[in-house]
């Protein structure tokens, strides 16, 4: 029983998380509460939504760099176009932003796909296109509060049902990539394509274009992030979101997604990121300096992978009878 | 009974001379692609060709080339290391706090050289002792290191370098022949030694191609890849020598963003960024590349992010041409045919 | 032929070096034979400006005039540029004295200091706490700035500053950072950020925490980023210097050197409409005074910058 | 009776290798047929091409008198040919269940993976199968003989009209065997068009009403297996009789070179002990995982063994690491010649100077000319066929592959060398140039490990044989006493013959 709750991932990441809001809470109670909880869980959304794309990347063997940029780049769009054509729809620029994130995944997805590039290559050299981008398309200039419609801004806070439209977003999210990754045979292929490659092929999946899928589906959560991103801090500029895909990364180490591809659940990721999340927010309120959120972020992500790797280590093949039966 | 031949047959040492095999080298197709650019800037300014103009170019490179050189050799191995920039910012920090205590410079300069090399054993340990993925691990020790930069750090800097120090980023061997560039140069050719005339470089060959089958033809792999991250955390120590004294200043956020770039440095150099080829002198050739675009571009003040979707399409295009043309020119044979 | 005149700022896209390029340009036109360079990197940092410098030395600007990412890290490359007879000057932030011939302070650091406390101050008749969100941690201005304020804080009485914070000048980092100020002090009362970028992203964190009129964002900033919180009235009132004057009076002083005047203590060097410049002990000078935006006035000068 | 399907022509190369040219075969419904070949003879490259993992060169499929082709693995199962291939190519990290039903899975009116039903008809047929695991399980935990059943299952779970298994009883027991065969009577009854490839004749005996005979990529024969015998069978197989493969040399047979004693693994082996003299070419036989190759790997310093010693040429010596079994002159060539052996990337004269960099450098920096010059006068005397020194080892043929790799250990100078199944799908020349070599080796005074799952290959070289079975030494033969039976019996745990002392 003991060795099957350690050998849960999420169990253990799950304790982890309980184990730091104690320890949060002992240095400032007012750090528990239902209302402060909801507050972090709705910092933390849009890193979820992100880690969620980057996880289905990294389970077919890749890896998606670009992400971040690609962030930038649709929520500057969807910013620019909620300025300079001030009658569009709200929802229609949310998914302007979405089919634009889709389609830049596109690209990052066809040069795997199709050209057999190395995904580190790829996603290194568009995310420094996605960045020049934006520059290129707004010359540099930031687009501010003021610039932005009060519904652009509005969207993601509004309240309801107590809680944020952000956070339902995100929940939906979720929810939606329980079911993809459970009940789809799309889901279920991004495993088995980064599992085994090879017997994948035996199974009749098309590895290159299920990474295609993968990559479509990271663009798409991207863009929907940048949107948020955008009109929740209510700036887009350059540089928005700079380094980020790593924080993404890392959430996605710390819940358990293997970088080796074929290993890795929806909870782990959300769970990897809302363990971010958390260090995040409770740093500046226990009164450790913000300087050093970087070097726990740092240690957590060498201990995270180093326990993964520890329960994921081959055991040896049992070829003695007599050592089957002790097992 | 079978008849198994038994006629000796000639197998020839090589078949194409090396001058066949260096045309269609990728250092080749670099070469072209350097040498176009040079002749563009040179007609896009006019102050391209001075070379005190030139010297003060090579200081957009020398620095990320030393550990680009370093990268290389961890990258054929198959192994990578994204901590370099955070270990120049912790050995910066390092440097900074002795000669705050007044120490002099040699003393800075081992203190430089010693934080790097520790950097580069944690990772080495974690990568080769507990056999975790490298990206993973030097994606944390990334933040790792910087993060004790910023913890020692904060939002104050350390200023004040013996001045005797400045000669790091700013003093000249000869000419314009700048310290910087020298070391550029010796560097280069020791890791092109290293990497391609000894047994050490064949063996990172070779587990770069097969790690299994280099540990079962007796290279000590744990131990060549523990190295490899040691020369790595060296070189970036080096590199933060020289970006300390040339900047004369440290603060927690030097180098930010550095490991792209070289990262990027070494895979247009043609190293194949799953292991098991490329070269140093790809390397070089990249190094001159990316400093000659940079300031190229910074000559005719274009802002320095037009340059890296240049770099970013350049990392693509040279990558995906070959492939493309392979693929056509074989539909063209078989159609052809 | 046209003196070369470099203008680099910390990055280029940000609104406030926007404005002062215009002003720089303005200057330009009204000398008739100067050339305005208007430059920078695409992201705050040292090493950045450090190859654009490159760049522009290899060009033989006749002058350049820099808001600096670090105030020690560009000497170097600034003293190469002076080395070669290049004019420096720093102006907004500044780079430390090896490096430039003067520094142009928008406006005198006391001055400054005492208008961000004095703006917190005259809305807390009662007193209260507030906090301070700084920049980046690697600009000097603010750091000279929250010094001279808690100089002068025992003048204003009642007023209790409880945490100074740090937002990178990232919106999504100062948004953070005021997040974390909010909860950990409940009775918090007004955040003074004397950066154009956290002030922003403050009001937009108050107005989501719905605090307005419980928390006061106040502090410098740019009229057209502050428009829409001061029409809330998450923010009651701000302050800045005008940095088209900044830019203009930039311009105008490379020119003077170009054409020969020294810098040295003392001296009094020309800045066109906006008069002269006089040098202190650190060849540093003050430009104007800080400038009070408020309902009253925010929205005309929205237009502008 | 009209064909269920039928190939003609068939081509297939590999860079290097002809797998198949111009074979022709055609199956029938309600009928067993057996393809039978050497190892390498092209069996299981055809098996690709019929189920769209391999394109053909040329040559065409016809189902029920319609040409197909099959650009994917889907299209082939969609057409109605399901295979349980050689390599189990399963997924570690999915359930049993999902691996049965994966790319195939039944899904509900809403697109979704019904797994409720997903899980009961893989319990179902894997009941029908005989195996007993539960659906829901990962497969990782799993040991290889439950593995093979489930790719059964999968193969089984498609509803195909024509279905092959490519040596579908290598990995199981008895009992399992017999209730594979009780199935494939069940197929046989249901209609379906059966392949049926396998190395044992009793089996290909009892279950297949015809054959087809496959040697070095071609089709040498077929007919009905009532109306031939094994020796014909054999005969057609390798072209020759099979006395004659072998040119055992006799070798002067010395003092002890190698002692192994008390070695054991927690998990992999226990009570290791024999004696290796000079000379001699010992024969390691057993059933395919045995555990014979994890023995000899940590012999050779690759895994750690948790108790045991070995006394090299009298003296006690400690392995801990492959370059410390090197200088103790144990030199081992491994099984998976891709993933242990070659280094498929570098160049041929790289790869065989590898082990000796000492030899070919002078303080720490190669010498190129040395470097050729080991690598000719080994490969010379393995006769390998290559264009130049300087190729990629991945682009020669399997067999000269392993000669790369032999010749690379054989510049080492060993005491010992390991072979591990060391003609395991080479093709039939190089298998006897390999054969020769061993016995040159062992005539030159060279001791010989040689494991190999053929019998007659272990018959035909080795002075003496040891069998394992689950991780123990389970017999000891001595040349005279070697008999096919005898081997068998003692590999699969079965007793002795009656009548005859072991
Ligand atoms: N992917 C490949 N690349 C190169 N050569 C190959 C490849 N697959 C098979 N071959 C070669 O094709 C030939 C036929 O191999 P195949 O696997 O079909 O033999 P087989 O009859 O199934 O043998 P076995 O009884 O050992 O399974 C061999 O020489 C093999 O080395
Ligand atoms: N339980 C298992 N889990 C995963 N892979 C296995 C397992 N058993 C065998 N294999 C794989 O199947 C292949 C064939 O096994 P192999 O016959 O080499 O086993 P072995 O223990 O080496 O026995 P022997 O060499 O005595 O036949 C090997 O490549 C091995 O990796
Ligand atoms: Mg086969
Ligand atoms: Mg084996």
């Amino acid at each position: 029983m003991l060795t099957m709750f350690l050998r849960s991932r999420e169990l253990l990441l799950l304790v982890a998380i309980a184990a730091l809001l104690v320890v949060v809470t002992w240095r400032f109670p007012g750090f528990i509460t239902l209302a402060n909880l909801a507050n972090v869980y709705n910092d933390t959304s849009i890193l979820i939504i992100l880690a969620l794309g980057q996880m289905v990347v990294i389970l077919t063997r890749c890896i998606d760099l670009s992400m971040a940029a690609n962030l930038a780049l649709c929520g500057m769009v969807a910013a620019m176009l909620n300025f300079y054509v001030p009658g569009l729809p709200v929802l229609l620029l949310v998914l302007i932003a979405v089919v634009l994130g889709t389609a830049l995944g596109a690209i990052n997805g066809l040069l795997v796909w199709k050209l057999d590039i190395p995904p580190i290559v790829v996603t290194l050299g568009t995310m420094t296109i996605f960045r020049g981008t934006i520059f290129l398309l707004s010359g540099g200039a930031w687009i501010n509060a003021h610039q932005m419609s009060d519904l652009f801004k509005s969207l993601p806070r509004g309240i309801v049902a107590g809680m944020p439209v952000l956070s339902w977003l995100s929940l939906a999210v979720i929810i939606a990539m329980l079911v993809v990754m459970r009940r789809t045979p799309t889901g279920r292929a991004f495993y088995a394509v980064g599992g085994n490659p090879h017997a994948a092929v035996y199974t009749g999946l098309d590895v290159g274009y299920t990474r295609f899928k993968a990559y479509c589906l990271s663009g798409g959560f991207a863009g929907l992030a940048g949107y948020l991103w955008v009109s929740r801090y209510a700036v887009a500029y350059v540089d928005i979101a700079a380094g980020f895909e790593l924080d993404v990364v890392a959430a996605c180490v710390i819940g358990g997604i293997s970088i080796a591809g074929g290993v890795g659940t929806v909870p782990g990721a959300v769970l990897g990121a809302l363990f971010l999340g958390i260090i995040k927010n409770a740093l500046p309120v226990v009164n450790i300096s913000p300087f050093a959120q970087m070097a726990i972020s740092g240690t957590v992500i060498i201990i995270a992978v180093a326990v993964n790797a520890r329960a994921e280590r081959r055991k040896g093949r049992v070829i003695l009878k007599r050592a089957e039966h002790v097992a | 009974m079978i008849s198994v031949e038994q006629t000796a047959r000639y197998v020839p040492d090589r078949l194409k001379s090396p001058a066949a095999r260096w045309v269609k080298s990728w250092e080749s197709l670099l070469i072209v692609v350097a040498l176009a650019i040079f002749i563009t800037n040179s007609f896009a300014s006019p102050y391209f060709l001075d070379p005190w103009n030139l010297s003060d170019a090579s200081f957009n490179f020398t620095e990320k080339a030393l550990i680009a050189f370093a990268m290389a050799l961890v990258i054929i191995s198959g192994e990578i290391d994204l901590s370099v920039a955070a270990i120049i910012a912790l050995t910066s920090t390092a440097m900074g706090y002795a000669a705050q205590a007044g120490f002099d410079t040699p003393m800075l300069v081992a203190i430089g050289l010693a934080t790097g090399l520790g950097c580069g054993a944690i990772n080495g340990l974690l990568v080769t002792g507990l056999g975790l993925p490298s990206i993973v691990v030097t994606i944390g020790t990334m933040s790792l290191f910087r993060g004790t930069s910023f913890i020692i750090l904060g939002d104050q800097a350390f200023t004040s370098y013996p001045a005797s120090f400045a000669y790091f980023g700013q003093g000249y061997v000869w000419w314009v022949f700048s310290f910087e560039l020298a070391l550029f140069v010796v560097a280069a050719i020791v890791y092109g030694l290293l990497l391609h005339k000894t047994n050490f470089g064949r063996a990172v060959y070779a587990i770069g191609n097969n790690a299994t089958a280099a540990l079962f033809s007796g290279i000590r792999v744990g131990r060549i890849k523990f190295i490899l991250f040691l020369l790595t955390g060296l070189m970036a120590g080096m590199a933060s020598i020289c970006l300390t004294s040339r900047l004369g200043s440290t603060r927690p956020s030097i180098a930010l963003g550095w490991e792209l770039e070289v990262v990027t440095m070494v895979v247009l150099g043609g190293v194949n960024i799953l292991g098991g080829s490329g070269s140093i002198p790809g390397v070089v050739l990249a190094a001159l590349i990316m400093g000659m675009v940079t300031f190229g571009f910074g000559l005719l003040n274009v802002p320095g992010i037009v340059m890296s979707i240049f770099i970013g399409l350049l990392l693509i295009l040279v990558i995906a041409l070959p492939i493309v043309y392979g693929r056509l020119s074989r539909r063209w044979a078989r159609s052809a045919a | 032929e046209n003196k070369k005149i470099a203008l680099v700022v910390k990055a280029l896209g940000i609104g406030f070096f926007e404005a002062a390029n215009k002003g720089a340009q303005e200057a330009a036109k009204e000398l008739g034979d100067v050339e305005i360079i208007y430059t920078g990197p695409t992201t705050t940092t040292a090493e950045g400006q450090i190859e654009v410098i490159n760049a522009l030395i290899a060009q033989k600007v006749d002058a350049i005039a820099v808001s600096a990412n670090d105030t020690d890290a560009l000497v170097p490359a600034l003293k190469k540029a002076q080395d070669r007879g290049i004019k420096v000057i720093s102006w907004d932030s500044g780079v430390a004295k090896d490096g430039r011939a003067l520094h142009l302070n928008p406006s005198s650091s006391p001055l400054i200091g005492n208008m961000i406390i004095k703006l917190a101050a005259d809305n807390l008749p009662e007193g209260g706490d507030v906090a301070v969100l700084s920049a980046t941690a690697t600009s000097t201005n603010q750091n000279v700035w929250i010094e001279e304020m808690t100089k002068v804080l025992p003048n204003y009485k009642g007023i209790n500053v409880v945490a100074t914070v740090y937002g990178d000048d990232l919106a999504d980092k100062s948004y953070r950072e005021t997040q974390g100020l909010i909860q950990k002090y409940p009775n918090l009362k007004a955040i003074i950020a004397p950066t154009s970028v956290g002030i922003v992203a403050a009001a937009q964190a108050v107005t989501d925490a719905g605090k307005i009129g419980q928390i006061n964002v106040t502090g410098l900033g740019l009229p057209s980023e502050m428009a829409a919180h001061v029409k809330s009235g998450a923010s009651k009132s701000f302050a800045i210097w005008n940095p088209i004057d900044l830019g203009y009076s930039a311009a105008m002083l490379s020119y003077d050197l170009i054409n020969g005047a020294e810098a040295k203590p003392g001296a009094e060097l020309k800045m066109g409409r906006m008069g002269t410049l006089k040098l202190d002990d650190n060849n540093e000078g003050a430009m104007a005074d800080p400038f009070i935006y408020d309902a009253s006035n925010v929205e005309e000068f929205a237009k502008i910058f | 009776m009209a064909p269920a399907i039928t190939l003609e022509g068939i081509s297939k190369s590999f860079p290097g290798v002809r797998a198949l040219s111009d074979v022709s075969l055609t199956l029938y419904p309600g009928s067993v047929t057996a393809l039978v070949g050497e190892n390498g003879a092209g069996k299981s490259t055809l098996v690709k091409i019929l189920t769209g993992i391999y394109k053909p060169d040329g040559g065409s499929i016809r189902i029920n008198g319609t040409a197909v082709s099959f650009p994917t693995a889907h299209a082939a199962s969609k057409a109605g040919v399901t295979a349980i291939h050689q390599e189990t190519v399963l997924f570690d990290d999915l359930s049993v269940a999902e691996n049965i039903f994966i790319g195939h899975a039944p899904k509900t009116r809403f697109g979704f993976v019904d797994w409720a039903f997903v899980n009961e008809k893989a319990r179902a047929l894997l009941k029908e199968i005989g195996a007993d695991i539960d659906p829901s399980i990962r497969l990782r935990d799993l040991g290889i003989a439950n593995r093979h059943l489930v790719a059964i299952a999968r193969a089984l779970s498609i509803d195909a009209q024509v279905v092959i298994m490519d040596e579908p009883t290598a990995a199981l027991s008895h009992k399992e065997i017999h209730e594979l065969s009780e199935l494939v009577e069940k197929l046989k009854a249901a209609g379906k068009a059966i392949l049926f490839i396998s190395h044992k004749f009793d089996e290909i005996f009892r279950i297949a009403d015809r054959y087809t005979v496959f040697r070095d990529g071609r089709m040498v024969g077929e007919g009905l297996i009532s109306q031939t015998t094994e020796d014909q069978l054999v005969r057609m197989m390798v072209g020759r009789d099979v006395g004659q493969v072998f040119p055992k040399k006799q070798a002067e047979i010395g003092e002890p070179v190698l002692t192994v004693a008390g070695y054991r693994h927690p998990t992999e082996f226990e009570d290791i002990n024999f004696e290796l003299r000079r000379g001699e070419i010992l024969g390691f036989y057993g059933l395919v995982g045995a555990g014979r190759s994890e023995f000899m790997q940590s012999l050779f310093g690759v895994t750690k063994p948790s108790a045991g010693a070995v006394r090299i040429d009298g003296n006690i010596a400690v392995i801990r690491t492959p370059s410390e079994a090197i200088a103790q002159g144990i030199v081992y060539v491994p099984e998976e010649r891709g993933r242990q052996g070659a280094v498929i990337g570098l160049p041929i004269f790289q790869n065989v100077t590898l082990p000796s960099l000492g030899q070919v450098s002078r303080k720490g920096f190669l010498r190129m000319a040395r470097e050729f010059a080991l690598a000719r006068e080994y490969t010379a005397r393995l006769d390998l066929r290559a264009a130049s020194l300087d190729q990629d080892v991945g682009t020669l043929s399997g067999g000269n592959q392993q000669k790369v790799v032999i010749a690379k250990w054989l510049a080492t100078k060993p005491k010992v060398i390991i072979l591990d199944e060391p003609t395991k799908g080479i093709d039939i020349g190089s298998k006897a140039a390999v054969h020769a070599f061993m016995s040159e080796l062992a005539a030159e005074g060279l001791s010989v490990i040689m494991v190999s799952s053929e019998i007659p290959e272990i018959i035909g070289m080795a002075d003496r044989v040891i069998v394992m079975r689950e991780g123990r030494i389970v017999g000891r033969f001595e040349r005279e006493e070697l008999t096919a039976e005898r081997l068998v019996r003692a590999a699969a745990g079965i007793g002795a013959v009656p009548g005859e002392g072991a």
